[in-house]
């Protein structure tokens, strides 16, 4: 294929689909019992220098457990998708665990403002990047999925975002018209938040999927972090509801409320009040690190910050709002 | 007349826009406002739909992200990004509302960074989904205050794509036909593209403003209807329907 | 793009995204009331000469009400995706409804047996052939559902289903590996069998979905038969189960039984008795004729030909053979 | 020991390929049997996957279609055709079964037309899903009665690759790399590909069978391992199995 013309920017991940099937090859299919704790799942499958994908969109049914156990456990040089990464970046910022980012939407927390601590480290030098869109990584991650090296689309061209790009502009053979032409992005290993998922890795969520199936696909380890375990027997009722089938999945790991303080739909809203503190603190990097400390480098497990954070009763508020349910008597917490 | 601010005068001029049984892809925001607008007024057929995969959905207020429940609230569909950006592609998506830190005279918007791309003074997100919604939908629009730091005349990045350099530069650039820039609304006033050379144009003034104003606060040179009218000012039932309706926390409208 | 190698079958879709995109646009995207009688709908929107969609695979989840009516209606000239068609294949050979097919898999009703008519007509002489596989008729789907003029995918290489294709051969910038590059298929008008829709067209289905969601999303008039309407409100309560948007919908048939005398499931099995009296009456030229006339045009709808099969107690025997229900003595009919 | 038909022999001989914990993308019939009678005898974990979107169900009983309610049933995930076609080219499943026609000497299947193309003898139903899992699966296999017309010289229409023609064609035509035919199985003998020339050679031999029957039944000529082993006949234990909980109905294996 002619190349007509050719961004700039850095590719950071193989997009051979060859190299990817010899991986694929050599994954087990055994149906077996992949439940772990998080921290089990992260030391195992989350090497320094990987490229890490995250599920979700922004602060919503995002990973954010997954992402506090990437920095207690100090991994660095990660790679990152930065396809709308919000709250999910200002921690993995905060934590400096990634030195190289696919960019998409970074540093802004949408209408909730930029990430002081997420716009700093980018500004910093540290940090390599590659511009994209939202749905160039969507595009590209499904490119992956289908063990093809690149997919052809229609946006980007004609822009600075193509320019620093990867991608490479070349004309289609059936229409001589021009076509973006995006390269596989295959992440080592990515995280997803779904509402249920059984032992063996069967999982659905409810709501919408943003480009998580694209990423589950396309990720060589994926682990699944769940709100709940359910059996194989409540999954195989309906398997037409099951979105990632258990043999893509390396690993299973239930936590409740593992959005938090993102909204997890059907389950909880989001905690504007606790991810305005996230930006106010961030301003001021001594108070920042205190703030750290007591919400994920002094926290144990997931758990231990929810319940420094509200805990049930403050889920039960969030939950209310969730549903819109608002005045009643009925919670005792409220 | 009731009193307005500027902010509730763009978002009924965008609402206007809106026409009954259009599909509109929306951020949150004054362009969200816009919308939920139109559809409690003119348009009650607008189709609503968020990038994250949101269709259609009934918005009980406001939404706080594009992809947090409200947008998939007692929709049609809650599918994924692709669902969106492919309708777009596909040709089914009208209008869309975009913004940024920078616009041109041929409406490339920037936010991506201020200051030079390897040593930026402000990193900011980038595209986002701004330049696939720019780049598939057929007519995109821009709600953002007028100030000669936004209107320049040269982006420090071209992130989503407008007319590019104007003329036939879009038409050649291999994004889809047809499509491209279409209107800005500011506070002081209205803008289309000159269909030639794809600049900038006045083409109505919201009430209290002149041309000239308009002009020191843009950083490039605006082309302009010779005759101007004025923007009409919100109605009090478009008033009304947006602080009691639309929104009635003042979230994005202030108090 | 330099083209390696170029199949020499015919494209009978237009793969431009620019003049689909022109459709597209002038298609009425209001939420209203699109539920009509399917012979309406089928005159309404299948033209002499349209390119034709069958949803589902071979017998199962199949839009059969749909191919009757376009016999019923002697519709002629049409191009047809015979991805899996099987049973659909076979109705439509017997009205030559089409001149000219993208084959993947045809003629067979898989191992119940070759079909007499379909294999007669293919081999008359009087129907354009081009080659492709299943999987490739999904992908130039695809590509239509993504507004892209073309796909790359890595079967069909080095075959001659390849060369009597309309795809080319080209070599991947990234990576310098030759790939299959297959057009966008575009039908004209397709039809979907679900178990479930809304006025509007909202739309979804059980078990598999097979490449239904390509072609519902790639065709410029996509109308839905469906097992039952259901009030908007059942749809908007669990919007992720949504399958099918309402605006790409043009028509909402209400068809009990539609997929008959195939499978349908969670509802009926498909009727192998009825499938194998098409197969053995296609032998006799003269019974095929009466058997036509008796069961799709002395027909005056599709219910008819249901009641003339066994009506609603044949229906309940292969619910029973759906869920594996046998013996017990609860059933008047059985 | 019991008695035994080839058919079962067959199945029994592709259900011993099958290692614990595979993939397998099966259509129906006799492949279909294997795969259901590996799992119940060596193989437990063995995943079954259809082409047209069922992953690792509980087969009651033998699917009519690949696409029937049984190859869902109680499964994993009731897919897309894409999922399973997705899945085969990112190289996640290990084997396929395929049939057709016409075989040649370097595994390449005909599915397509008996007789010259453009007017051809038989139309045959063409390459369905084989043409993909043939070239997405690492291993595929055949399973075929043993004669002249369908072990042929020289294929009338080359559907589905095998080693194409044979050495490093194969390598060197795009096709996912290090995948091809692996195990041709007949009533009469076993074959496998012999590694340089990619030419089939027969590797052992079923109870009753010489090489001269097997080459006198075979359109081209066979290569053959200097020591041809006899193919373990079925045991008990699998004809029990395959007879009372596969097939019940006999369907495949025939009464």
């Amino acid at each position: 294929m002619d190349i007509i013309e050719k961004g700039t920017g850095p590719i950071f991940s193989d997009p051979d689909p060859d190299k990817a099937r010899a991986f694929f090859r050599q994954k087990s299919r055994i149906k077996k019992d992949k439940t772990m704790s998080l921290s089990k799942a992260v030391e195992k499958f989350v090497k320094d220098g990987d490229y890490l994908g995250i599920g979700g969109f922004g602060a919503n049914r995002t990973p954010v457990a997954a992402c506090h156990e990437i920095l207690r456990q100090k991994k660095k040089n990660l790679g990152f998708a930065g396809h709308t990464a919000t709250h999910d970046m200002q921690i993995l910022s905060a934590g400096k665990a990634y030195n190289r980012i696919d960019v998409a939407y970074v540093v802004g927390l949408e209408a909730r403002g930029l990430s002081n601590c997420s716009r700093k480290y980018l500004e910093s030098g540290e940090v390599e990047v590659s511009e994209w869109t939202n749905y160039a990584l969507s595009v590209r991650l499904q490119a992956a999925a289908m063990g093809v090296p690149f997919l052809p689309m229609r946006s980007m061209l004609g822009t600075q975002t193509f320019e620093k790009s990867g991608a490479v502009a070349a004309k289609c053979p059936f229409t001589d018209k021009k076509m973006a032409l995006v390269p596989a992005l295959s992440p080592d290993v990515s995280f997803v938040h779904v509402h249920e998922a059984d032992m063996y890795g069967n999982a659905r969520f409810e709501g919408i999927a943003v480009a998580d199936l694209e990423l589950a696909n396309a990720s060589k380890h994926l682990v699944i972090t769940c709100e709940r375990l359910v059996s194989h027997e409540v999954i195989a009722r309906d398997p037409h509801r099951t979105q990632i089938p258990y043999f893509i999945v390396d690993a299973v790991c239930e936590v409740p409320y593992g959005g938090f303080p993102g909204t997890m739909p059907n389950e909880y809203f989001s905690d504007e009040d606790h991810l305005r503190e996230w930006l106010t603190k961030e301003k001021d990097p001594e108070a920042f690190e205190t703030f750290l400390q007591d919400n994920i480098y002094g926290c144990g497990n997931f758990q231990e910050y929810i319940d420094r954070n509200g805990g049930i009763g403050r889920m039960q508020e969030l939950r209310r709002k969730e549903f819109m349910i608002n005045g009643g008597d009925t919670n005792d917490n409220v | 007349m009731t009193t307005y601010n500027e902010m509730e005068m763009m978002i009924v001029t965008a609402a206007r826009e809106l026409e009954n049984g259009a599909t509109v892809g929306v951020g949150t925001g004054a362009p969200c406002a816009a919308a939920m607008l139109a559809q409690k007024t003119i348009s009650p057929d607008l189709v609503i739909m968020f990038e994250a995969g949101g269709i259609s959905p009934d918005l009980p207020e406001m939404p706080i992200s594009v992809g947090d429940s409200r947008t998939f609230y007692h929709a049609s569909m809650a599918g994924s990004m692709g669902t969106i950006m492919s309708s777009c592609a596909r040709g089914f998506v009208d209008y869309t509302f975009l913004g940024g830190a920078q616009i041109d005279m041929y409406g490339n918007l920037n936010s991506t960074a201020i200051g030079p791309y390897d040593s930026p003074k402000v990193r900011l997100p980038g595209s986002g989904g701004a330049n696939d919604f720019a780049s598939f939908c057929w007519k995109m629009m821009v709600m953002t205050p007028q100030d000669k730091r936004r209107f320049v005349e040269k982006l420090d990045f071209l992130t989503t794509p407008g007319w590019l350099e104007g003329g036939d530069s879009r038409k050649n650039s291999g994004l889809p036909a047809n499509a491209g820039p279409h209107k800005i609304i500011t506070n002081m006033a209205v803008m289309d593209f000159e269909p030639d050379s794809k600049r900038m144009r006045v083409i109505s003034l919201n009430p209290g403003y002149s041309f000239d104003q308009v002009q020191e606060n843009c950083g490039f040179e605006l082309l302009r209807l010779k005759t101007l009218p004025v923007t009409p000012a919100p109605t009090d039932d478009e008033l009304a329907i947006l602080r009691d309706q639309v929104d009635p926390g003042r979230v994005v409208i202030g108090r």
